[in-house]
């Protein structure tokens, strides 16, 4: 509880969050979109650490330190990931994930 | 140092010398002076060999040679040979040295060509010398796996299909020799002491009997797969129809004799009781692989596959000897691997020549051939002859020794085995006869055939190298049968103690 | 005693021609392999007659009077058990050395007599290493001194059989009946094989002194019963006697007798007339002493005999073909030689079928190689086989005609030429044992006579038939061989060998009983008579007489059929229901479980591959549901 | 209600609402904007935990660099006015039953959890030098090394998207 707020509220959010992302992640076609999943989960775990960390943790900042390298990670990730989603473009001239099955088999 | 360490540097020096040479002709000529220097070590072998025998040396195991190779396992460098091993060696020398020149006619990479059988005949060098399991086992893995690029690369037919077969089949039976192989690992001292894969040494140890019960099977249809045992035969006709000549004579000629000598040296060896517990199913299987393998032959029309029935019927006399478990069979089978080999060998070398010309082998469309290719057409009656046992070629001296052998087997069931066995004869003569009547005899059927060449030079190298080789072996075998005969002094021993009650 | 080892000799040499001209025959002139062929065989020849003086007349007797069995030469060729071993060697003892004389006058002959019968052919030098590698194969047959011996060198008479009868090899029908004598001989070795087997089994031993040794082990062990109600001896006297019968052309495994006269004429001479085929008569008198303690067996032998010797005889009567009716007739004899080793007891007077058998095959051996030799002259210069395309030859080849006539007199049984004699003697064994066989014989006796007058005036007599080009008589180096063999067969009769060859090797005195050498000569001259008859001038007799005898006759024509028995068991059983289905087994059953296995494997694979579909969501799909999944079952389901 | 839960209220409903909107929405602009929303609010999270310093960055990294990147890459590889088609139904069922079951199984879980509840009111701000030291420091609970694994993958990342994104020549 913190002012308040309930820690399970909080998870509750970021649960939601997570879900939506990976439903997002399973259905949508577009890489970019796929992208914006991830995003969605990556964050929801950042609610959840900063959460356990102000609430459970007090003293600590663990929570928070995740979250920062997370961000960074998230960060890399992405730039990397819109290289790669441009590249990929560049040769097929979509970015559509169904079709992206050369390394089947 | 060992003059059996020679097998072994010998090949690798003449790998070394192709990869160095410059042309195919030097390829060839570097190939012919190594294989020609591993034939005379052979020779010099088997001279040395008799020579310290009739010194008085009564060693089971002569020119030993142990170092240690891998301690936390007790692994061996560990090579030495008793009489039956001088005989395979022997054996392998000649149809490397033949095969060589059976080859000359490689035109697509040869060197690759080369180093591959190369190879393969060192593994198979290894594999005879070898004491200790796991070198032999690896000796085997060496032969073995060059055959798929061998076929695979330089074969005819459907093969990728053969090699893939071979390949295969043959790593299947690898894999069962290898838990065999583990098995006898894991209960080579059963008194404590440090595990070892010393053959002699555990050959001294007893082996508990449901270890031995359990791993026979194992490693005897292991071995069994490579000596075309019915019925894991399947690989042997496709693969050698595809195989390139001298591959064909490599494999029917030598590798099919690692099974026999497997079955022999460590599977009846090592786990005698367990022989003894199984023998009857596995004399069965030998029987009908004999029967079956001439009926199989007769229907064919493509040369190859006939050699290759053929094969599987010899074959499976080398294994039902064996499993007869006394002294003289056994002695018949070794005789019957090298008259084999030597037989088989020319006979694929001739088939290959005669494919080379007439660019067919299917006898229907040939006849006559005696007329065009005469050299050819009387090497491949001699060999037809020696291989439906005619007196005065190895394949007599082997077959009667095996079939006195095993018909002084107490049992009945034993001996009715060895008269349906002994039938074989027969078949043997109607199929070998029908391809020489049709193939070299009669008229000449395509006008084409007339102008044909006989054997070059390098053809008669090979065909009568081997011919020798089996007519000295069939004039005078009583050197090779008391030579073999000195070893198999140990496996006879333990055979008798491990049953007594059945053997005579 | 004197050193026999000199015989050994008499072997090596033929295998040394053989050799020399076998591998530099083609770099020679055909006419000097012919010639160190026959110079080969002539030193054989004179070393044979010389030991056979020194053992018959000079030494060859032991101390009871009774001739014994003399190891000239021994060598170890293989070890087996412990107690079994193969050797070479040379055995001498009656038998053999008779058979040594018979053997290298008839190849001397033959290989004289191809030097003009075979001059121009391709391959002149091959025939000549091949007569030579026979030669050495008989050889070594009959000096065997043990059963093993025996069997190798039987089995390279038999490859030399079929090398000689498929001299010819472009033509089709030689080619066919190499391959049908090799391997019907080569079944019947199988039970020569099974025999010898089952003997060393009882015995210990392969030695043949041993094995018949007044105390040998084939006496007393392998009595007891054993397999329908019949002792394991016995029945290896039966298997081995099968290896005979094959190779003696012994019904049922004649079939390729008949067949094998594709081969050249000297060939059909040497080989399927004097010494080859009597290699079986050879093996049951070689193992006598056995046979006689197995009465079962040598039943066999005589019933076998005795039947061949009819059967023959009576195909012979219908065959148009000259060398058949020779081989018929040879098949005949021999099947009374057999018959005579059937009746006969063991020792003295008893052996007295044993020493007919002997005798007959020894003057046998004479009249038939040179009715052969005679025959191939007549083809040489008719250029025919068939009887038909003959007729009137007597003026044209005088020598062949007389020499031909002295055979047939002599195979008929005419005093006193030699067939007489030996004939006499096998039918006074007879007569011994069975009346009603004795009649049989005495049958065969009378179709001899009558089927060979009838080959006679067909050839010689008979209508005038017109030649292309007039048949002229053979040059001397064949009219020679035929005039020697002429005069053994006019005089070999009178060789006392009662004296001589024995069962035992104790002499006996024989005398010609009157009771039987009466009936004999009358049926011999019946049947002369009859052939006169039909035969001299061109009538349509014989053509009547076998459209009377209808079915019967057609059938003696076919041979009774056998061969399409043969053919049908064969082509069709062998070839059609077990080596098709065999290979069929072989590529869908065993092939194909390997097949299906790889087959399951592939397939298997191939279904798991598609999950690998390349659909990044798919693969995150599943990681997810695994993930809940394990997540479910670790928070909920394993809670204990 | 109090203050607080009201603010959480509101950005817990503006997270759930938009990341929906974000995974539904068929325009990819809209969805890239709604992405923003998603991620302010979160920020906003973080300031309702007072980590002020962390909801900082999470606005201008976030916010600021990737939901632009995305833009920009978005403008690079689609046109504007496009719509996505719409995923098929044989994707959205099990998706959708997938995500269901997981975020139930979740919710369930966190529920029945016995978290403490004793109730913290320290409205205390972290002090910037505190992190700042925490990062630099070798000490228990700090952060060095970390700092700069992460500082070589921002790097690596950098040079890798680089070569990635880069013309070839070929």
């Amino acid at each position: 509880m913190f002012e308040g707020v309930p820690l399970t509220w909080f998870l509750i959010t970021g649960t939601i969050m997570f879900f939506v992302g990976i439903y997002g992640f399973l259905v949508r076609k577009n890489l970019i979109t796929m992208l914006m999943s991830i995003e969605l989960i990556l964050n929801s775990v950042n609610i959840n650490f900063v959460a356990f960390n102000k609430i459970l943790y007090p003293g600590h900042l663990e929570g928070m330190f995740f979250t920062i390298f997370i961000i960074a990670v998230a960060a890399a990730e992405a730039s990397v990931a819109i290289a790669i989603i441009i590249n990929i473009y560049r040769r097929l001239v979509n970015i559509d994930v169904e079709k992206m099955n050369e390394m089947k088999y | 140092m060992s003059i059996l360490t020679l097998f072994i540097i010998i090949p690798v020096l003449t790998i070394i010398g192709i990869l160095f040479s410059k042309n195919h002709m030097q390829v060839k000529w570097v190939s012919v002076i190594g294989m020609s220097l591993q034939l005379i070590s052979a020779l010099a072998l088997i001279f040395l060999y008799l020579a310290e025998r009739r010194a008085g040396n009564m060693a089971e195991i002569l020119f030993v040679q142990d170092n240690l190779w891998y301690e936390s396992l007790n692994i061996h460098f560990y090579i030495g040979v008793d009489g039956v091993s001088v005989a395979m060696i022997g054996l392998t020398a000649l149809v490397v040295f033949a095969g060589i020149f059976a080859s000359w006619d490689i035109v697509d990479l040869p060197r690759e060509f080369f180093t591959s059988l190369i190879l393969l005949a060192s593994g198979v060098f290894g594999f005879f010398i070898s004491l200790d399991l796991f070198t032999m086992f690896l000796f085997y893995e060496l032969a073995v796996i060059p055959m798929y690029l061998l076929i695979g690369i330089w074969g005819s037919g459907p093969r990728h299909y053969s090699a893939m077969k071979l390949t295969l089949m043959l790593m299947g039976g690898s894999a069962f020799i290898l838990l065999g192989l583990l098995g006898i690992y894991f209960n080579s001292a059963p008194s404590g002491g440090p595990l070892t894969f010393d053959l002699i040494k555990i050959s001294k140890e007893h082996i508990p009997i449901a270890a031995q019960n359990f791993l026979f099977p194992f490693l005897f249809v292991g071995f069994g797969v490579l000596g075309a045992m019915f019925p894991f035969h399947t690989w042997s006709p496709d693969g050698h129809a595809s195989a390139p000549t001298a591959v064909s004579m490599l494999h029917a000629g030598v590798l099919m004799k690692l099974g026999g000598y497997g079955c022999y040296r460590v599977a009846v060896f090592l786990l005698p009781e367990g022989a003894h517990y199984w023998g009857w199913l596995f004399l069965i299987l030998a029987t009908i692989g004999v029967i079956y393998g001439a009926f199989g032959a007769i229907w064919q029309k493509d040369l190859k596959y006939i050699n290759a029935y053929s094969s599987v019927s010899h074959c499976a006399l080398v294994l039902f000897a064996i499993l007869m478990f006394n002294q003289t069979a056994i002695n018949g089978a070794i005789m019957q691997m090298i008259s084999h080999g030597i037989m088989t060998a020319l006979f694929f070398a001739l088939i290959g020549m005669i494919y080379g010309r007439t660019h067919t082998r299917y006898i229907n469309e040939m006849g006559g051939l005696m007329k065009v290719m005469p050299f050819l057409a009387v090497a491949y009656v001699i060999a037809g002859l020696a291989s439906l046992g005619l007196p005065g070629f190895s394949g007599f001296v082997a077959e009667m020794t095996i079939f006195v052998g095993s018909f002084q087997h107490p049992d009945t069931f034993h001996r009715v085995c060895t008269i349906i066995a002994a039938s074989s004869i027969v078949v043997t003569a109607v199929y070998v006869l029908r391809v020489v009547g049709v193939l070299l005899l009669g008229k000449i059927k395509n006008e084409a055939f007339e102008t044909l060449p006989d054997a070059k030079w390098h053809d008669r190298m090979s065909v009568v190298a081997l011919i020798a080789g089996i007519t000295i072996i069939g004039s005078a075998p009583l050197w090779l049968s008391d030579m073999i005969n000195g070893g198999l002094g140990p496996i006879v021993q333990k055979l008798l103690a491990a049953a007594p009650a059945i053997m005579p | 005693m004197i050193d026999f080892s000199y015989t050994v000799l008499i072997l090596l040499i033929p295998l040394v021609v053989f050799v020399v001209v076998g591998l530099f025959g083609n770099r020679f002139k055909p006419i000097v392999s012919g010639l160190v062929g026959t110079t080969g065989l002539f030193i054989g020849w004179v070393l044979s007659i010389f030991t056979a003086y020194n053992y018959f007349f000079v030494s060859g007797k032991g101390a009871e009077g009774a001739f014994v069995k003399v190891l000239a030469f021994s060598m170890r060729w293989l070890n087996l058990t412990d107690k079994l071993h193969i050797d070479m060697g040379v055995l001498l003892d009656p038998i053999s050395v008779m058979m040594l004389i018979v053997i290298t006058t008839v190849s001397f002959m033959v290989h004289l007599y191809s030097i003009g019968y075979m001059a121009g052919e391709k391959g002149f030098s091959r025939f000549f290493a091949t007569l030579s590698l026979f030669s050495f194969s008989m050889l070594g047959l009959v000096v065997a001194t043990n059963i093993f011996q025996m069997y190798i060198f039987w089995e390279l008479v038999g490859v030399s059989s079929y090398l000689l009868i498929g001299f010819y090899y472009t033509k089709d029908s030689a080619v066919a009946a190499s391959k049908k004598a090799f391997i019907v001989t080569r079944f019947a070795d199988l039970g020569f094989l099974i025999g010898i087997l089952m003997l060393s089994y009882a015995t210990g031993t392969f030695d043949f002194i041993k094995l018949t040794a007044p105390d040998s082990p084939a006496l007393t062990s392998g009595q007891g019963v054993w397999f329908l109600g019949l002792s394991t001896m016995t029945w290896s006297m039966i298997f081995i006697f099968m290896g005979g019968a094959g190779k003696s052309a012994m019904f049922p495994l004649h079939i390729w007798l008949p067949d094998a006269m594709e081969g050249p004429t000297p060939v059909s001479a040497l080989i399927h007339a004097a010494t080859m085929v009597v290699a079986g008569v050879y093996l049951v008198a070689r193992l006598f002493p056995i046979y006689h303690m197995n009465a079962v067996a040598l039943d066999v032998v005589m019933y076998v005999g005795a039947f061949s010797s009819i059967f023959a005889a009576v195909v012979a009567c219908t065959q148009y073909d000259i060398k058949r009716v020779l081989a018929y007739s040879t098949m005949s004899q021999i099947g009374m030689m057999m018959f005579a080793l059937g009746v006969s007891g063991y020792g003295g007077e008893e052996g007295l079928g044993f020493m007919a058998s002997m005798f007959h095959l020894f003057t046998h051996a004479f009249f038939k190689a040179l009715l052969f030799l005679g025959a191939g002259a007549i083809i040489h210069a008719v250029h025919s086989n068939v009887m038909q395309d003959m007729g009137g030859l007597r003026k044209h080849m005088p020598i062949t005609h007389a020499t031909f006539l002295i055979a047939c007199l002599a195979i008929a049984g005419i005093p006193p030429l030699s067939g007489f004699f030996s004939k006499d003697e096998i039918l006074a064994a007879g007569h011994m044992k069975s009346m009603f066989l004795f009649i049989v014989e005495l049958t065969v006796s009378g179709l001899t006579a009558f089927y060979m007058f009838r080959l006679y005036y067909n050839i010689f007599w008979g209508k005038n038939t017109h030649y292309h080009h007039t048949p002229h008589e053979a040059p001397l180096t064949m009219t020679l061989p035929l005039m020697i063999l002429a005069l053994g067969a006019l005089f070999a009769g009178l060789v006392p060998f009662a004296s001589l060859v024995t069962s035992d090797g104790m002499p006996f005195e024989t005398h010609i009983e009157l009771g039987v050498a009466i009936p004999a000569v009358l049926a011999g001259l019946i049947g002369i008579t009859i052939a006169t008859l039909m035969y001299r001038k061109e009538t349509n007799v014989p053509e009547r007489i076998f459209n009377t005898l209808g079915g019967f006759s057609k059938a003696a024509f076919n041979k009774f059929y056998i061969d399409e028995v043969y053919l049908f068991i064969t082509k069709k059983i062998l070839f059609n229901y077990v080596s098709r289905p065999v290979a069929w087994f072989d590529r869908h059953i065993v092939d194909g479980a390997m097949n299906g296995m790889a087959y399951v494997t592939n397939e298997a694979s191939d279904r798991v591959k598609k999950l690998q579909s390349g659909q990044v969501q798919q693969y995150a799909l599943v990681f997810v549901s695994g993930a809940l999944l394990l997540a479910l079952l670790f928070i909920y389901l394993w809670t204990n | 209600m109090t203050t607080n839960q009201l603010m959480f209220a509101i950005f817990a409903a503006v997270i759930i609402i938009f990341s929906i909107l974000t995974v539904t929405s068929r325009r990819i602009l809209r969805a890239a904007t709604f992405l923003l929303f998603v991620l302010v609010a979160t920020g906003g999270m973080y300031f309702l935990l007072r980590f002020n310093f962390l909801a900082a960055i999470q606005l201008t990294l976030y916010a600021g660099g990737i939901v632009v990147l995305i833009i920009f890459s978005i403008l690079l590889t689609s046109h504007i006015g496009e719509k996505l088609e719409a995923p098929s139904v044989k994707k959205i069922i099990p998706a959708f039953i997938a995500a269901g079951f997981g975020a139930a199984l979740c919710i369930l879980t966190i529920v029945q959890h016995p978290f403490p509840q004793e109730v913290i009111s320290s409205s205390e701000r972290t002090d910037i030098r505190v992190i700042a030291k925490a990062l630099i420091s070798t000490e228990k609970f700090g952060y060095a090394l970390p700092f700069e694994v992460i500082s070589i993958l921002l790097l690596a990342a950098m040079v890798g998207a680089i070569i990635l994104a880069k013309k070839r020549k070929d």
